[in-house]
């Protein structure tokens, strides 16, 4: 019998159409576990329901999963999904930035609040690279996303932080450009990739079904594969955000280069070097230790 | 209801459609998800949240409140707890419900019920306050028990502060329930609302507000104003 | 049962509204003794502490110096008084969000007279203060004087052995107040009730009384028996003389109390 | 208040350190918090959202309210007004707070204010409807203007609603803000609230629950019990 | 400036409480000429609508048919009354939560009486009235007759040129009230007040009055002049003759309101 796997994600999110895919192509059941789907509408509704046990396994900034463990949550990460391909630093089309470094003394939104990975990655990008952090100087706003390109047309904001779909729908209605992605600029400036968005379970869990779980991941692996030879799959997604032929191209592009496949230490190295940078830059009591047990390799396919 | 339908009509010319829809294509989206069948089932299971918190919430608040009035010690020793009680975010009361009762509805109504309790408790415990001694008096003269004295005497004068914190309670509840419904319920009205809130789409926010807004405005329309009207008919008109 | 009502050295002070500066005494050491089955009228000026003093004798307000006893039980600082009482207060205190009758069902509901007999109980009581046509009506909606014949309704109904009246008829017509007064008397004949009777009226203290009472300056100035027989006739010649000696009395209580309080004002 | 410490206390032993830290690790994380610095431009930031929206709310659920206590035709009229204005959620307000205003203070504060204001107008509207009209017919009959029948008949008659709402509408305005700074604003009690609770540090989010809760019994219990007790010394204690 | 009051076909009705039922009609069709500067006094049986009368000349109710003037000016349906007038009401009507002194300060604040002039004012009738000491009082710190002094004092601050009394007497002792009788006239002398009067004593109304005007059933039943010279003697047999006449009248119009409603009752 097929192991149940309760799997829990924002309702919004992207990684939605890999699972949907996983669920319409049966690849759970080709690695003996049935997947449901349940959606969450914000981050801190799916965090809750992963530290609750409400989901066996769920998607979800790599770095909240870290900063949980470190707090004597028991869960971790196990897989990477999303590398931070659709996180783009935007601005309205005729505005007079053109890189990030313009972005000093400017007034910057970001959607992923005060504690998001998102958030973090601009900061570190931002004076790592560029040589100043906007949050010091009280240039760095926080909204929710769908506010972001209003604010930003109404000139209350000068750039913003989104990402897909919102992202690729403000790029895609010729509005706004991006004036830099940063999971891009970061590999280009460490040779790391960056990792975004993880996959993460409980220990109860991960101990009692240690083959689901792996099973889970093959399957995932499979369906990202399957998304990547069949744009198509955007196509409904698209529609219902209201995206025109071109706009869903650019999205499933964008979603695409997103998709992480590999998931080993190296990568896991990386993501260490990327907590010593954030400590450096964010307040007391971020990322301030790491356990190591916040990273297992023991499913990777 | 008609004035504030023109006032709608009027902003959302002020705004883009992605921003401010208006009223018609509001109603448009609101009834293709009637259309689409679990507008009912999100209705519902808001409902009763609402509902259970407020009268959890009423439940706490009514009591404490009118203890608070009548009894000196009562009141210097709750006092400092339903400040407390008020001031304690309604995310930490989500956050130990969950913890404690578990990622389920009885968790989200006494999240819901223990948010709002703090605000009908002052309320009451102000109103107990204004309420005509003599006529306490009278009634213990002719013999009441404490317990009718509270039941016939208290309760009817406190009785307006009652109903108006059944109105306001439903606001607040109603409030607070769109909150835990994101933070740890997996459907509800609040759920659909900030669901599309996140993507951006204003509107499903405003076809999921009106929703709602129909909603109470039928419980206020049709339920509370016939319960007051039956109850306070004896009562003179206000004029100025 | 014995319902006399032994009342002494009873004190009672208000605090001042004014801080550090005395309590104001409205009894001082008062001494009364009222026999069971008696029918006491008491007399005195506006703000004497006749209001005080029943409010006391009720139970109402237990933050009194002296001793109040019924029949020998003594009325003690907590639970319920030792006997059934029925007042008729100065205001009316009717529970404006009930109908008038509602309002006598609230006392009946409280006392001892067994539910079957309540519909006659409330059908004599509202003819004999011709409320009979109001009996569905709110408070607000009844006149002064209607309010405070419901108020007798109510204190009437419950059929107590004491009963505390104060000022019933002052807001009456002569008609009316004649007729309620031969009823009452009726009454009290009938179910021997101990009755304090709080007036202006010294002519009607006479009618009434067994002894008329005058109070002032927080004390009992003079007890004056009334020694006509029973059924007294308005008209009697004998009654018109006792009652000028109680309007006597009580104009010299009056006017040496007001001298008092000049005193004091002047020492001010 | 002891004893509140002393149920905390007690509760914190059945959770882990990391679900609910006890009252005395978190004192010491508040004087951590406090020797680091940023908390009092953080409290004095929500501070001023807090007073701001409470004054607006007031200053517009207690004309709202009045009127509507007083006269028929806008009571009819803004009855529905108040109650959907009570169902908006407060996301809606802050959204288009946020959008039309921009994201700055005085969008915090009119989201807040917005949201806070009808359950102030409504628990005024009952409180109106509830007073002794024969003193207005006093007032009337000497010669008192409609102005000063409502300041001095009608408003010492609805300040115990009034009290209330002052109370209550403290405990709402605070909550909505903190939903407001997670939202649209980069510092204030409420925002880090919410950070910490991102990162799942329980002992940083009960340390800013307890200094608002100080905040807030310093203001019941220093102002608004000595403004209560002074304006409300004539009433006659309740006892039953 | 005439400050007569002419009432034409005064019709006054109340809703009934029950739904489908007539509406209870208290005034009909009363007719009724106050000179200028007239004494009068109202008597009739409790309920027959005095207090309702003085709530329409006062402007309070308006939601009657007939006409009022004062002086040929016309009370409208809205819109201030047009005399300045003083109203003492049957129940104290005092703000609880100002003291006795502001309590009348709030009339006079509403008043044309020049500020200069208010400590004069309020010593001379707070002397008048007893209340001196009891002018930091709240209202329920002060007894049922001391409510009613106060609210006397408050309806002579303001100095109205019209007087409209529901029973300012009925709880006082008969010697204050006598006292209080005699100042109000000398008052009246003074300032030429137009004064309506209801009163439950018709030895008082014969004292006060130019005129006795009985009501019952919604209707003046009879006027009596008094033609007695002032100042009157309390113990003149000719005002006590009058009196006995008033009191005949009333009676005889109690009596026949009686009948009148026991006919209806029986009908139901
Ligand atoms: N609650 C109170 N606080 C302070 N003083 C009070 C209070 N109640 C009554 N008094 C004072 O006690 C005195 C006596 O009041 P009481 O009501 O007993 O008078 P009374 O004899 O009934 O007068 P009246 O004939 O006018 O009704 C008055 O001077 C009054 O001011
Ligand atoms: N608001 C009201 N609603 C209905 N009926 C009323 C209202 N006010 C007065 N009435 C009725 O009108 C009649 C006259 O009342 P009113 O107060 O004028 O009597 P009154 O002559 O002043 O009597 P009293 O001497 O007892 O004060 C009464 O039968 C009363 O029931
Ligand atoms: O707390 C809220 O107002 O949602
Ligand atoms: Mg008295
Ligand atoms: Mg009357």
């Amino acid at each position: 019998e097929d192991t149940p796997i309760r799997l829990g994600d924002m309702a919004q999110s992207l990684n939605g159409v890999a699972s949907q895919v996983m669920i319409d192509q049966e690849f759970d059941h080709k690695y003996g576990v049935d997947v449901t789907h349940k959606a969450y509408p914000t981050l801190d509704g799916l965090f809750n329901a992963i530290r609750g046990k409400q989901v066996d396994l769920g998607f979800g900034g790599w770095t909240s999963f870290a900063q949980f463990r470190s707090q004597g949550f028991p869960v971790f990460n196990i897989f990477a999904v999303g590398r931070g391909a659709t996180l783009d630093v935007l601005v309205p089309v005729d505005s007079d930035i053109q890189s990030l470094a313009d972005l000093k003394g400017k007034r910057v939104v970001s959607y992923a609040g005060a504690a998001g990975t998102a958030t973090v990655l601009l900061r570190v990008v931002l004076s790592d690279f560029y040589g100043f952090d906007p949050a010091e100087g009280g240039d760095l706003q926080y909204a929710g996303p769908g506010l972001i390109p209003t604010l930003m047309k109404n000139g209350d904001v000068d750039a913003g932080l989104l990402f897909d779909p919102i992202g690729a729908k403000a790029l895609a209605s010729g509005e706004f450009r991006s004036i830099g992605n940063l999971a891009e600029i970061y590999k280009e400036k460490t040779g790391d990739d960056f990792l975004w968005i993880a996959l993460a379970t409980n220990d109860d869990f991960a101990a009692e079904n240690p083959e689901a779980v792996s099973g889970f991941i093959k399957g995932w692996v499979e369906a990202v594969a399957y998304v990547k030879q069949h744009p198509e799959v955007f196509e409904d997604y698209g529609k219902k955000l209201g995206l025109d032929e071109d706009g869903i191209k650019l999205l499933a592009d964008r979603v695409i280069r997103d998709y992480a496949t590999t998931w080993n230490q190296e990568y896991i190295d990386g993501l260490m070097s990327f907590a010593d940078r954030a400590r450096k830059v964010m307040d007391k009591g971020y990322l301030e230790d790491v356990p190591d047990d916040a990273f297992s390799t023991d499913y990777t396919p | 209801m008609i004035a504030a339908l023109l006032a709608w009509l009027g902003l959302s010319f002020l705004f883009p459609e992605t921003v401010l829809p208006g009223p018609w294509r509001t109603i448009q989206v609101l009834a293709e998800n009637f259309a689409n069948g679990d507008i009912l089932s999100h209705l519902t299971a808001t409902l009763g949240r609402v509902l259970g918190g407020l009268v959890l919430a009423m439940a706490i608040g009514i009591p404490v409140g009118v203890l608070m009035g009548v009894n000196r010690l009562a009141e210097k020793t709750l006092d400092v707890w339903v400040m407390v009680a008020l001031t304690v975010p309604s995310l930490c009361y989500a956050i130990f419900a969950f913890i404690w009762i578990g990622l389920n509805e009885t968790a989200a109504i006494v999240a819901i019920g223990l948010t709002s309790a703090p605000s009908i408790a002052i309320n009451l415990w102000e109103g107990v306050k204004n309420i005509d001694t003599r006529l306490f008096q009278m009634a213990r003269v002719f013999n009441a028990s404490r317990w009718v004295i509270i039941r016939r005497v208290l309760f009817p004068q406190v009785l307006p502060y009652i109903m108006a914190s059944l109105r306001f309670g439903l606001g607040i509840v109603w409030k607070i329930t769109v909150l835990v419904e994101l933070l740890g319920r997996p459907d509800g009205v609040g759920f659909e609302l900030f669901y599309w809130y996140q993507l951006g789409n204003m509107q499903q926010v405003l076809a999921w507000t009106l929703l709602f807004t129909l909603v109470m405005l039928f419980i206020e329309l049709v339920i509370l104003q016939n319960l007051e009207r039956r109850m306070f008919s004896w009562r003179p008109e206000v004029r100025i | 049962m014995d319902n006399g009502i032994r009342i002494q050295g009873l004190t009672k002070s208000f605090p001042s509204p004014r801080k550090h500066e005395a309590a104001h005494r409205v009894l001082n050491g008062l001494d009364l003794t009222i026999e069971d089955n008696e029918f006491v009228c008491v007399l005195g000026p506006s703000g004497c502490g006749k209001s005080t003093l029943l409010n006391t004798l009720s139970g109402l307000d237990r933050d009194y110096d002296g001793e109040i006893r019924f029949g020998g039980r003594p009325m003690t600082r907590a639970g319920k008084p030792p006997v059934r009482m029925g007042y008729l207060f100065q205001d009316p205190r009717l529970l404006p969000w009930l109908s008038a009758e509602r309002n006598v069902d609230f006392a009946l509901e409280n006392s001892d007279v067994p539910r079957h007999r309540w519909a006659d109980i409330k059908d004599h009581y509202f003819q004999l203060t011709g409320l009979q046509a109001f009996r569905r009506h709110h408070p607000h909606e009844l006149s002064g004087g209607m309010a405070q014949r419901l108020s007798l309704v109510r204190a009437l109904a419950i059929e107590p052995d004491v009963l505390f009246m104060d000022e019933p008829f002052s807001g009456l017509d002569e008609l009316t107040a004649r007729r309620l007064r031969v009823d009452l008397l009726d009454i009290w004949r009938r179910t021997g009730k101990t009755i304090v009777f709080i007036t202006h009226n010294s002519y009607e203290a006479t009618f009434l009384a067994d002894r008329v009472v005058v109070l002032s300056q927080g004390r009992i100035r003079r007890e004056i028996p009334v020694t006509v027989p029973r059924p007294r006739d308005y008209d009697d010649p004998a009654l018109f003389a006792v009652s000028k000696e109680v309007a006597a009395t009580f104009i010299a209580a009056a006017e040496e109390a007001e001298r008092a309080r000049a005193r004091l004002s002047e020492k001010h």
